[in-house]
C-alpha cells in the first residue's frame, strides 16, 4: 500500500442558496452545508465522516463526487483538481472514483437490467466489444457474491443485500481507486449489514481502494475504519486515527456524540453528557464556534466570537481537534 | 433505577394476522405469544419485516384493513380478551389503556392540524374533561414530555417543530390519557443519536413515575439494552427466544439470536471481523418446512428440516422464563456458541 | 284578450349583432324589425310597397336622379318623442350613410343632398340614375328611421339605452340573448296587435330552439327545415312567407375573365362552358330539394335574377330550363368526353366549400349532396372546409376557385343584383365576369329608359343562362313553426333579411 | 404574503403581455373583420371606408402599440361587431353569466367528485370503487354537448322540469352545470382518490384510529383536508376546462355568456373583444388561480408564501 | 375483525361465503375490465380502423339519397344497413367503422405530437431547473391561460378545419399537461441516487435524461396517453360541433354525433351510433387508463 494522499479538501464550502421567486428570484438566504473544510486521505486507507443529521456529510462526499461544485476551496483527487477536470482527465477521474449511495431502493434505476446498470461507467467512458463487457460484469457480479446469471434481471427482483451488491458492482466495474461510501448499510437489515460490511472490507483488501465513508453509527466507523472525522454544522471539529478517537474524544461535541449511543450490554451505563437544545439551522449558523450554544463545556466568551481552527491536540501526533479548550 | 414490576398487564397467546394479498393469503404474524407485567418494558426486536409492527397492531386491533385480519388467538388486557369487543369498546381500549408511538415523527402527526388540536383530540376522546380546560390537559401533556413553552407551542403546526420535538408530542398524545401499556413502535430510529438519548430518557422517567408498562419494538440491540426488561426476538412472523434482558445477551439459546448479537459491530472495541449471517430471513410465503432458521443456521439438524421447534425452557440462571424455539434447548446445558 | 296572449315568445337565429344601431351591423332585421321603420311598408301578401308606412307617396325624375317622399302627418314616436318629421329622415339617412355604415348597398344610398322641403316632404337628390332607390327604404337593406329628437337630447347612448321607432311594438329592453317589445295601442294605422308583448330570443343550436317550441317555452321558431317534419309531428304548425325570401345559387368561382383580369384561370376545370352544363346536369335537383325541404316551401328557380315581376323577367328561360339544365347523367357522360375531362385538365379536382359557420343549417347538407352527385356522375371533387368570413376574403382577393354555394340571399331588384354578382366592383361574391357581361351591365346602370332597360336585362339573363355561369338550385319561402294553441297564423311577404317580418300580424289563437 | 402577492402579480403581467402579442398576432391571422361584418355584396370601396374608421388600415406594430398603450388605461378599444359597446364592456356583460354557471358548475362536480372520490379510497377495490369510477368516467366519456342536448330533451321537453335554455332563476342553470361539469367529475374524482390513497397511507392516520378515533372521523377530518390539497391545485385547471366548456355549452343552452360571445367575436374578427374575451379569461385564470394558492396556504399549513422564512427541514 | 366494515362491504371480506348473487357477478365481471375494455378498444377501434376498407359494407362517403334516414335493422329497418342511415342514405355502420381511422388516427398524432413537445420541454424544464425550468413554465402557464377552443376557431378562421388544425389543437391542450407532470416526476427523479450515479459513472446530460429518466417517466407518459386519447376524442366531437372537425365528407365520430344531434328525436340513430361509439370507446379507454394507472402506480395524480 502506498501512504500518497489520494483525496485532499482545501478550505472547500458549499452553500446552497435559497432562492425566492420564479423569474426574478433573488436569494434569501444560505444553507451553509459544508463551512470550509480541509482534509486529507492517504491511498487504501478508510476514513469516515460521522456527525448529526444535516451536518454536510453527504454535501462532503458529493463534493468529492464532482456532484456538487464548490462556493469556495478545491478538492484534489490525485493532484488534480476535480472541478477543473476535462476531457480525457475528466474521464480517467471518472473511472478512478466512484460510489455507493445508501438507499438500495433508489439507487439503481428500476428500468435498468443489472447489467447494464453495473457496466454504466464502462459504456460511458469505454468502447469495449458487448462480449468483453459481458465478461467484466461477470466478473464483477462475482466478487460481490452474485451470480453472473442474474445479470439480466431487474432490480425489484433483489432482495435490499443484494441490491447492495448490485451497487457495489456497479462501483468496482471500473477498477476505482477509490469508493466514496454514503451510509451504505444503514437502509439494510440487521442481518445482512455485516454481509456487507465484510464484503466491503474485503473488497478493499482485495483492491487496496481507499473509502470515503459516511455513517452516522459509531459501531459501524469503528469497525470499518482507519480515520474518523466528526463533522458539526457543516465542520470538522474532530479528526483522528480511529483509535485514538474512540480511546479519547477530545472535542465536547464529539464526547457528547459518544456518549450518546446506546451501549451493547444492559450492564453498561455511560456517563451521559446531556445536550441541552436543538441544532442550530445551517442556514444561519452561530457565530464563532457554532456549538457554543449547546456545549456543555464552554471555554468562555471566546467560544462566542472566534471559529476555532483545528490543530493538533497536545500529546497527540495525528489527533486534529477544533475547540478552544485546546 | 428503581421499577416496581407487578402483576401481568398484557397476555397475547397465539396471536395470528391473516394478510390477502395479490400473491395470497399471507401471514405476518403467526403465532405470537407475549406477556407484559405492570411497569415492566418488554423489547421486541428483529429484523425489517417479521412482523414486529403488526403484532402490536394486532393487538390494537387495527391491521390494515381491508387487506389484513387478524385470525387467532387471544389478547388478554386486565383479565378480557379484547379480541371479543366490539369496535366500540375497543375504540375506548385505543389511545385510553393501551396507547401507541409510532416510528416517524415526520409522518406520524397531521400536517394540517395544530399540535394542541392533535393533543385536546386524544384527551377530548377518552378523559372525561370538560371542553374548557381541554387545552390545559393538552399542555400539561406536553410539559410532561418537556416541549419547551407548550403554551406557545400548541399553536403550532407539526411543520414548524423539529423532529425530536415532533417525537416528544406524539409521545405526549400517547401519554396524556394516562394509559396503562404504551406500545412504542421504533420511536426513535428517525431520530439524531443525540436526541435519541434524551427521548429514551424522558420515557423511562415516565415510566418511573407513572408505572406504564411498555413494549418497545425496535431493531436495535443498543435500545434493548438500554430500555428494556424483557426481551422477546423475533424471526419471520414468530417470537424464536424470550427472556430477561441479561439472559438473552449473555446467554442467547437460540442460533438467531446470538448472530444477531454477533453482526452488530460496536464502539467499545475494535472487532476484526464481524459475523454475518448468509442468507436472506425467508419471504412471508415462502417459509421452508421445519425450522424457518435452518437454512441459515450453522447448527442445523436433520430434524429441524421437518418440525418446527417448540418453545423449550432455557435452564439457566434467569429463571423459567426464558424459553427458546430451538431443538437444540433439548439439551439443558446448550448456549450458542461465539462464532 | 285571454291570458295566454299577453306575451308571445319567437325563439330566431342571432342577428349579426345585438345591438340598436341598425346601420352598424347586417341583418339586424330580427331584433329591430318590430319597432323600427323605413320609409316604405309593405304589403303582406304581394310583399309590395304602399303608401301605408311613413311614406305615403313618392315620386322621381325622368332620369331617377330626384327622389321626393311625400310624409304621413300625425305619426307620434314611441316614449313622446314627439311627431315624425322630414328632419327626422335627414337624420336617419346621416346616420346610415356614415363611416360605421354597413348597411348592404350603402354606397347607392350615399352620395345624395337630402333636405326637408316642408315638415312633410323630403327629398333626395343624385348626380347619377338611382333605379332602385326604392329598394334602400323598403327591401332588404334597409334605411330605418329613427328619432331626431331624441338623438338631440340624449345621443347615441339613448338609442343604446332605449331608442324610439314609430312600429306597432315599441322596445322596452334588452338583454343577451333577449328583447323584448311591448305593444303601441295608438299606432298610427290604427292597427292593435294581438299580442301585448313580444319577445325576441336568439338562439344558435337549432335542437335547441325546436326543444323551447316543444316545451313552450316559444311559440314560435325559425326552425331549420329539417327540422320541421319534427315539430309538424309533435303539433306544431308552419307557416310560410307569401313570396321567396332566399335564393340559392352555387357558384363557379374563379372566373374572372375580364380581359384586363390576369387572375382569369382558364385551366379551371369549369372555364369549359361544357363541364359547366355538366356539373349543372349532373345534379338532381328534385331529389335534393325534397331532402332539404322536406316540410316544401321552395320553387325550383332558373336564375338568380329572374323573379317574376323584376326588369327583365324571360318566362321562356323557365320554360327551357328543365330541357338545358335538367338532371342527364348521359349527357353528362357525353359532354365530359367532349371536354376530355378529366384528362384534359392539369387539375381536375373540383373543390366544394362548405361554410360550417354560417347561420344557415342546411348549407353543410346541400353542399355535401352535391358532391356526391358529382362524383356520382363521375367528376372528381373535394370538399373544403371554410369559415364564411374566410370565403369572403378570399372572394374579395379574387383567389377563390372552388366551388361556393355562396350565395344564399334574399332576391334583389335585377340590376341590383347584376353590379353584385357579375362586376367587377361588386364585392366578393362575383364568380363570372367577362367583357361582355361587364360592359352590358355598364350599360343598364346608365339607361334610365324602363323599356329599353328591361330589354337589357333580359339580354343578360339569357347570355348567362346560355353560359350556364352558376348552379341555380332553389327558390326558398320562409318557413317558421308556430306553436298552434298560442299562435294561429302570421302573414308576411318575406322580403326583409330575416325573411320575415310584420310581427304585429302574429294572430293569437283563439 | 404582501410581497408574495406583489410578485405573482408582477409574474401575471408578463404572462398576460404574452399573451396579449399571441393574441394579437393570432387574431389578425384569422382575417380581416370586414369580410365578416359588411354585407355580401359589399364593395371594395365601402370596406376601405370601414376598415379605415375601425383603424385597421395603419402597420401592425402600430395598432399592437395603440393597443397596448390603451389597455394600460384599461380601455381594450371599441368593439367592431357591436357598435356603440367597448370590447370590454362587451365582455363584462356576458362575464357575470359564464362564472355563475362555471362557478355553479364547479360546485355540483366537487360535491359529485370528491365525496365519491374519497369513498372509492377508503373502499379501494370493491364494489363502490368500480360503481363510482364507472358514473365519474361517464361523464368524461359522453361528448358534454350530446349530453346537453340529451338533457334538454329529457328534462325540458319530456318531463318538462327545467327550462331548455337561456339564463334565469336557478332551474335554469341546472342542466347546463352537469353538461358542463361532469366531465370534469372524473378527474377531480380520479384526484381525489389517488391523494386520499396515499394520505391513508400515512402514519398519522393510523395514528388517528390508534387514538381511539372513530372511523368516519379519520376519513372526514384527519384524511379529507389533507386530501384535497391535490385536488385543490386542479381547480386552476378546471376554471381553464370551464371556459373552453362554456364555449359549447352555452351554444347548446343559449347561455349568454362569454364562450358564446367568444365564438361569435371570432367568427366576426371583432378583435378587440377576441382580445378582450381571451385576456379577461387568462385575467380570471389567473386569479382563480391565486386564489387556489392563497386557499392552499389555508388548507395546508405547511406552503406559507412568506418570504423570509424558511420551514424547518 | 376489530373494525366494523363500511356498509358496502361486500360479505366475502367478512370470512362469510356469500352467495353469487346478481350485485357479486356484476362485480366479478368489472373486476376483469381491463380484458373488458381492450375488448371493446379492439372491436370498436382497433380491428375496424385496420379493416375498414375490408370489412365495411358500404362506402362511408357515398350514399344513396333514396335511402336516407333508414332506421337500424331491429327498428324498422334492413340488414342492408344495420345501423340505419343518415341523412344521406350513407350506412352508419361504415362511416363508424372508418370514423374508428380517423378518431385513431387524431388521437395517436394528436398525442404524439403533444406528447413529444410536451415531454422533451418536461424533461429539460425538470432536469435543468433554472431559467429553463422558468421559461417553459411560463408557457405552460400562457399555454393554460389561453383557452384551447379559442385557439382552435382562430385556427380554423384562419386556415378553415382541416386534419393538421385538429393536431395543431390537440398538441397545443395537451404539451402543457406532459409538460407539467413529467417536470413534476422528473423534479423527484433527478434526485434520486441512481441519477446521481449515472452522473459519477460519467453519462452526458443527454444520456442521463434519455437512458436514466426518460425510462422511469414512462408509466406517466404511457397512463396519460391512454387516458388522453378519450379526450382528444371529446375534443374532437365538440370541434366539429362547433363546425371546426374533420372536414367533411370524412367520417369522424365527433363530426357524426354533431351531425345528427338535431335529429335526435325524428332520427335518433344517426347521432346515437357514433354516440355509442365515442362513449364505449373512451369509457373502455378511461378504465384501461385508470387500471394500467393502478398497475403502474396508483399514486400516480394523474387528471
Ligand atoms: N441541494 C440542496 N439545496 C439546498 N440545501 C441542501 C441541498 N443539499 C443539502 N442541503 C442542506 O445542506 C445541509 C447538509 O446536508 P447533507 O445532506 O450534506 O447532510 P448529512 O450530514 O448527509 O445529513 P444526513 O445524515 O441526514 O444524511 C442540510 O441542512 C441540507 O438541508
Ligand atoms: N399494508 C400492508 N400490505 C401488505 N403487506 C403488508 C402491509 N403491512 C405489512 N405488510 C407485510 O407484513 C409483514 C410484517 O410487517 P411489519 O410491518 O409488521 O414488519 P416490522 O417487523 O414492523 O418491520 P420494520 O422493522 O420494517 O418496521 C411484512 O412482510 C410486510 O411486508
Ligand atoms: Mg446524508
Ligand atoms: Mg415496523
Amino acid at each position: 500500500m502506498d501512504n500518497t494522499e489520494i483525496l485532499r479538501f482545501e478550505g472547500v464550502k458549499k452553500h446552497f442558496p435559497i432562492t425566492k421567486g420564479v423569474i426574478f428570484s433573488r436569494q434569501a438566504g444560505q444553507v451553509h452545508a459544508v463551512d470550509g473544510i480541509d482534509l486529507a486521505l492517504a491511498h487504501g486507507q478508510t476514513l469516515a465522516l460521522v456527525g448529526e443529521s444535516g451536518c454536510g456529510k453527504t454535501t462532503t462526499a458529493r463534493l468529492a463526487l464532482r456532484l456538487e461544485t464548490p462556493t469556495d476551496g478545491r478538492v484534489m483527487v490525485d493532484g488534480e483538481d476535480v472541478h477543473q477536470l476535462q476531457g480525457a482527465a475528466l474521464k480517467r477521474y471518472r473511472t478512478r472514483v466512484q460510489a455507493v449511495f445508501q438507499d438500495p431502493w433508489s439507487s439503481l434505476n428500476p428500468r435498468m437490467r443489472v447489467r447494464d446498470i453495473v457496466a454504466e461507467t464502462l459504456r460511458v467512458n469505454f468502447s469495449l466489444s458487448r462480449s468483453e463487457i459481458e465478461q467484466r460484469v461477470a466478473k464483477v457480479l462475482l466478487d460481490v457474491g452474485l451470480k453472473p446469471e442474474q445479470a439480466l434481471n431487474y432490480p425489484h427482483e433483489f432482495s435490499g443485500g443484494q441490491r447492495q451488491r448490485v451497487a457495489i458492482a456497479s462501483a468496482l466495474i471500473s477498477n476505482p481507486k477509490m469508493l466514496i461510501l454514503d451510509e451504505p448499510v444503514s437502509a439494510l437489515d440487521v442481518s445482512i449489514r455485516s454481509q456487507i460490511m465484510n464484503l466491503l472490507q474485503d473488497l478493499q483488501q482485495q483492491y487496496g481502494m481507499t473509502y470515503l465513508l459516511v455513517a452516522h453509527d459509531l459501531g459501524t466507523t469503528r469497525y470499518m475504519a482507519d480515520w474518523l472525522a466528526v463533522m458539526y454544522l457543516g465542520r470538522i471539529v474532530e479528526y483522528a486515527t480511529v483509535d485514538s478517537l474512540f480511546k479519547e474524544p477530545r472535542n465536547p461535541y464529539t464526547k457528547a456524540l459518544f456518549s450518546a449511543a446506546l451501549p451493547d450490554h444492559p450492564d453498561k451505563r455511560r456517563e451521559e453528557i446531556i445536550l441541552t437544545g436543538e441544532v442550530p439551522s445551517p442556514i444561519d449558523p452561530p457565530s464563532g464556534c457554532s456549538f457554543h450554544p449547546r456545549c456543555p463545556l464552554k471555554a468562555g466568551s471566546i467560544c462566542e466570537q472566534v471559529e476555532p481552527k483545528l490543530k493538533l491536540a497536545p500529546g497527540t501526533k495525528n489527533h486534529l481537534v477544533a475547540c478552544h479548550l485546546y | 433505577m428503581a421499577k416496581i414490576i407487578g402483576e401481568t398487564i398484557l397476555q397475547v397467546e397465539n396471536l395470528q394476522t391473516e394478510l390477502h394479498t395479490n400473491i395470497g393469503v399471507q401471514r405476518p404474524v403467526d403465532g405470537v405469544s407475549l406477556s407484559l407485567r405492570q411497569g415492566e418494558t418488554l423489547g421486541i426486536v428483529g429484523e425489517s419485516g417479521c412482523g414486529k409492527s403488526m403484532t402490536a397492531l394486532s393487538i390494537l386491533g387495527v391491521v390494515p384493513k381491508p387487506a389484513a385480519q387478524v385470525v387467532g388467538g387471544r389478547v388478554m388486557f386486565n383479565g378480557q380478551d379484547l379480541r371479543t369487543f366490539s369496535e366500540q369498546q375497543m375504540r375506548r381500549i385505543r389511545g385510553g389503556s393501551i396507547s401507541m408511538v409510532l416510528q416517524d415523527p415526520q409522518t406520524s402527526l397531521n400536517p394540517v392540524y395544530t399540535i394542541g388540536g392533535q393533543v385536546t383530540e386524544a384527551i377530548a376522546l377518552h378523559r372525561d374533561v370538560p371542553r374548557r380546560s381541554l387545552m390545559s390537559h393538552a399542555i400539561d401533556a406536553l410539559r410532561q414530555v418537556r416541549v419547551a413553552a407548550p403554551e406557545q407551542r400548541v399553536k403550532d403546526y407539526p411543520h414548524q417543530m423539529s423532529g425530536g420535538m415532533k417525537q416528544r408530542v406524539s409521545g405526549a398524545i400517547a401519554i396524556s390519557c394516562d394509559p396503562h401499556v404504551l406500545i412504542a413502535d421504533e420511536p426513535t430510529t428517525a431520530l439524531d443519536v443525540t436526541i435519541q438519548s434524551q427521548y429514551l430518557r424522558l420515557l423511562r422517567e415516565i415510566q418511573e413515575k407513572t408505572g406504564l408498562s411498555i413494549i418497545f419494538i425496535t431493531h436495535d440491540f443498543g435500545i434493548i439494552a438500554n430500555m428494556c426488561d424483557t426481551v422477546a426476538v423475533m424471526y419471520a412472523g414468530r417470537v424464536v427466544e424470550s427472556g430477561p434482558v441479561r439472559a438473552i445477551f449473555d446467554e442467547p439459546r437460540h442460533p438467531y439470536t446470538r448472530a444477531l448479537l454477533n453482526s452488530v459491530p460496536t464502539m467499545d472495541r475494535h472487532v476484526k471481523r464481524l459475523y454475518s449471517i448468509p442468507g436472506q430471513p425467508p419471504a412471508l410465503w415462502d417459509r421452508p418446512a421445519g425450522c424457518w432458521y435452518r437454512n441459515r443456521c450453522p447448527f442445523a439438524e436433520p430434524r429441524c428440516e421437518t418440525q418446527y421447534p417448540p418453545a423449550i425452557a432455557a435452564k439457566n440462571t434467569a429463571g423459567s422464563n426464558h424459553v427458546a424455539n430451538c431443538w437444540k434447548l433439548e439439551d439443558s446445558t446448550w448456549i450458542t456458541p461465539k462464532s | 284578450l285571454a291570458q295566454n296572449n299577453d306575451r308571445v315568445v319567437a325563439v330566431v337565429t342571432p342577428p349579426g349583432a345585438e345591438t340598436n344601431r341598425s346601420w352598424a351591423a347586417t341583418s339586424l332585421w330580427q331584433s329591430l324589425g318590430q319597432s323600427l321603420e323605413g320609409l316604405l311598408e309593405h304589403d303582406p301578401i304581394t310583399g309590395e310597397y304602399n303608401g301605408d308606412g311613413l311614406a305615403t307617396s313618392w315620386e322621381h325624375n325622368d332620369d331617377f336622379t330626384v327622389w321626393t317622399f311625400h310624409l304621413r302627418k300625425g305619426v307620434q314616436f314611441h316614449f313622446g318623442y314627439g311627431e315624425f318629421t322630414a328632419d327626422d329622415v335627414v337624420h336617419s339617412y346621416n346616420l346610415s350613410v356614415s363611416d360605421a355604415s354597413v348597411i348592404p348597398g350603402v354606397d347607392q344610398l350615399r352620395g345624395a343632398e337630402v333636405e326637408a322641403l316642408d315638415t312633410y316632404t323630403v327629398r333626395f337628390s343624385y348626380a347619377k340614375p338611382r333605379t332602385n332607390l326604392l329598394y334602400l327604404h323598403g327591401g332588404h337593406s334597409i334605411m330605418l328611421i329613427y328619432s331626431k329628437k331624441q338623438f338631440d337630447e340624449e345621443g347615441l347612448e339613448g338609442y343604446d339605452r332605449r331608442f324610439a321607432g314609430t312600429g306597432h311594438y315599441q322596445f322596452v329592453s334588452r338583454e343577451p340573448g333577449r328583447v323584448l317589445y311591448e305593444r303601441v295601442d295608438d299606432h298610427y294605422s290604427g292597427m292593435v296587435p294581438d299580442f301585448k308583448e313580444l319577445e325576441v330570443r336568439f338562439v344558435t343550436e337549432p335542437a335547441t330552439k325546436l326543444a323551447m317550441l316543444l316545451a313552450g317555452e316559444a311559440h314560435i321558431a325559425d326552425l331549420s327545415r329539417e327540422l320541421m317534419p319534427d315539430a309538424l309531428s309533435a303539433g306544431m304548425k308552419t307557416v310560410q312567407s307569401t313570396l321567396p325570401s332566399i335564393q340559392t345559387d352555387l357558384v363557379f368561382n374563379g372566373l374572372y375573365c375580364e380581359s384586363h383580369d390576369d387572375r382569369c384561370r382558364k385551366d379551371l376545370p369549369w372555364y369549359d362552358v361544357r363541364i359547366r352544363e355538366a356539373i349543372n346536369r349532373a345534379i338532381n335537383r328534385e331529389e335534393m330539394l325534397t331532402v332539404l325541404f322536406p316540410s316544401g316551401g321552395y320553387d325550383l328557380h332558373a336564375r338568380y335574377t329572374m323573379v317574376k315581376g323584376n326588369e327583365g323577367y324571360d318566362p321562356t328561360l323557365e320554360a327551357r330550363f328543365p330541357a338545358e339544365y335538367g338532371y342527364d347523367l348521359e349527357k353528362v357522360k357525353q359532354l365530359l368526353q367532349d371536354a376530355n375531362y378529366p384528362d384534359g385538365f392539369k387539375d381536375p379536382t373540383i373543390p366544394i366549400i362548405i361554410t360550417p359557420m354560417s347561420a344557415m343549417p342546411e348549407v353543410p347538407l346541400q353542399q355535401e349532396m352535391v358532391y356526391q352527385y358529382l362524383i356520382q356522375a363521375g367528376f372528381k371533387a373535394k370538399i373544403v372546409e371554410l369559415d364564411y368570413a374566410r370565403v369572403r376574403a378570399m372572394g374579395r382577393e379574387r383567389e377563390l376557385y372552388m366551388i361556393n354555394p355562396g350565395r344564399n340571399s334574399p332576391p334583389r331588384p335585377t340590376e341590383v343584383a347584376f353590379r353584385a354578382f357579375y362586376t367587377n366592383p361588386g364585392g366578393g361574391l362575383q364568380g363570372w365576369e367577362d367583357d361582355w357581361t361587364a360592359s352590358h351591365i355598364e350599360t343598364l346602370i346608365s339607361t334610365v329608359d324602363p323599356v329599353l332597360r328591361d330589354q337589357q336585362a333580359r339580354e343578360l339573363q339569357n347570355y348567362l343562362f346560355e353560359q350556364y355561369v352558376d348552379i341555380p338550385l332553389f327558390d326558398g319561402y320562409t318557413q317558421v313553426a308556430i306553436n298552434p294553441k298560442v299562435v294561429s297564423g302570421w302573414a308576411f311577404p318575406g322580403v326583409t333579411s330575416a325573411g320575415y317580418g310584420h310581427w304585429h300580424l302574429i294572430q293569437a289563437a283563439n | 404574503m404582501q410581497r408574495y402577492l406583489v410578485y405573482r402579480v408582477v409574474q401575471s403581467l408578463v404572462t398576460l403581455l404574452a399573451i396579449s402579442v399571441i393574441i394579437f398576432g393570432l387574431s389578425r391571422l384569422s382575417g380581416n373583420p370586414v369580410d365578416a361584418l359588411l354585407p355580401d355584396n359589399a364593395t371594395p370601396q365601402e370596406a376601405a371606408v370601414v376598415m379605415h374608421e375601425w383603424g385597421l388600415d395603419r402597420p401592425l406594430h402600430v395598432q399592437y402599440l395603440a393597443f397596448i398603450r390603451n389597455a394600460l388605461r384599461g380601455n381594450l378599444g371599441d368593439s367592431l361587431k357591436w357598435p356603440g359597446e367597448t370590447a370590454l364592456g362587451m365582455v363584462w356583460q356576458r362575464l357575470p353569466a359564464t362564472l355563475q354557471l362555471g362557478g355553479f358548475a364547479i360546485i355540483i362536480s366537487t360535491l359529485i367528485a370528491i365525496p365519491i372520490g374519497v369513498l372509492a379510497a377508503v373502499n379501494k377495490g370493491r364494489l363502490f370503487d368500480s360503481f363510482g369510477k364507472m358514473v365519474a368516467l361517464l361523464g368524461q366519456a359522453v361528448p358534454p354537448f350530446w349530453l346537453g342536448i340529451v338533457l334538454i330533451w329529457t328534462f325540458s321537453v319530456h318531463w318538462n322540469v327545467f327550462p331548455t335554455s337561456g339564463r334565469g332563476g336557478f332551474e335554469h342553470m341546472v342542466l347546463p352545470a352537469i353538461a358542463m361539469g361532469w366531465y370534469q367529475v372524473a378527474a377531480l374524482m380520479r384526484l381525489t382518490r389517488s391523494s386520499t390513497l396515499e394520505v391513508l397511507d400515512n402514519e398519522y392516520i393510523k395514528l388517528a384510529r390508534l387514538k381511539g378515533v372513530p372511523e368516519w372521523r379519520v376519513i372526514w377530518v384527519h384524511a379529507l383536508r389533507n386530501a384535497a390539497i391535490a385536488p385543490l391545485t386542479y381547480f386552476g385547471v378546471i376554471i381553464g376546462y370551464i371556459f373552453t366548456g362554456s364555449v359549447v355549452i352555452e351554444t347548446v343552452f343559449a347561455w349568454p355568456g362569454t364562450g358564446l360571445l367568444a365564438i361569435e367575436a371570432i367568427r366576426a374578427r371583432d378583435y378587440p373583444v377576441v382580445q378582450a374575451v381571451v385576456l379577461t379569461f387568462a385575467v380570471v385564470f389567473i386569479i382563480a388561480n391565486l386564489i387556489v394558492d392563497i386557499l392552499y396556504a389555508f388548507v395546508d399549513p405547511r406552503i406559507r408564501y412568506n418570504d423570509n422564512e424558511q420551514s424547518t427541514p | 375483525m376489530n373494525n366494523p366494515p363500511p356498509e358496502d362491504t361486500p360479505a366475502e371480506s367478512l370470512g362469510v361465503p356469500a352467495p353469487p348473487h346478481l350485485l357479486r357477478r356484476i362485480w366479478l365481471n368489472l373486476r376483469s375490465y381491463p380484458l373488458l375494455s381492450v375488448f371493446v378498444l379492439l372491436v370498436l377501434l382497433v380491428i375496424p380502423a385496420l379493416t375498414a376498407d375490408w370489412l365495411a359494407p358500404h362506402d362511408p362517403t357515398q350514399g344513396v339519397i333514396m335511402d336516407r334516414r333508414l332506421p337500424p335493422v331491429f327498428f324498422g329497418g334492413t340488414w342492408e344497413y344495420p345501423l340505419g342511415t343518415d341523412r344521406l342514405g350513407r350506412d352508419i355502420l361504415s362511416r363508424i367503422m372508418y370514423g374508428a381511422r380517423v378518431s385513431l388516427s387524431i388521437s395517436l398524432v394528436g398525442i404524439f405530437v403533444g406528447g413529444l413537445l410536451g415531454v422533451t420541454l418536461g424533461l429539460l424544464a425538470g432536469y435543468f431547473r433554472g431559467w429553463i425550468d422558468t421559461i417553459i413554465m411560463r408557457l405552460v402557464e400562457i399555454s393554460l391561460a389561453l383557452p384551447a377552443i379559442l385557439l382552435a376557431l382562430v385556427l380554423a378562421a384562419a386556415s378553415g378545419p382541416s386534419f393538421q388544425t385538429i393536431i395543431i389543437v390537440v398538441a397545443f391542450v395537451l404539451w402543457a399537461l406532459y409538460a407539467r407532470q413529467v417536470r413534476g416526476e422528473v423534479l423527484s427523479i433527478r434526485e434520486r441516487d441512481y441519477v446521481a450515479r449515472a452522473r459519477v459513472a460519467g453519462a452526458s446530460h443527454f444520456r442521463i435524461m434519455v437512458r436514466h429518466i426518460l425510462p422511469n417517466v414512462a408509466n406517466t407518459i404511457i397512463v396519460l396517453a391512454t387516458l388522453q386519447v378519450g379526450s382528444v376524442i371529446i375534443l374532437e366531437a365538440a370541434l366539429s360541433f362547433l363546425g371546426l372537425g374533420i372536414p367533411r365528407p370524412t367520417p369522424a365520430w365527433g363530426m357524426m354525433v354533431a351531425d345528427g344531434r338535431q335529429l335526435i328525436v325524428s332520427a335518433w340513430w344517426i347521432s346515437f351510433f357514433p354516440g355509442l361509439a365515442i362513449t364505449l370507446t373512451v369509457f373502455s379507454l378511461n378504465l384501461l387508463g385508470d387500471w394500467l394507472r393502478d398497475r403502474l402506480d396508483p399514486k400516480l395524480e394523474i387528471v
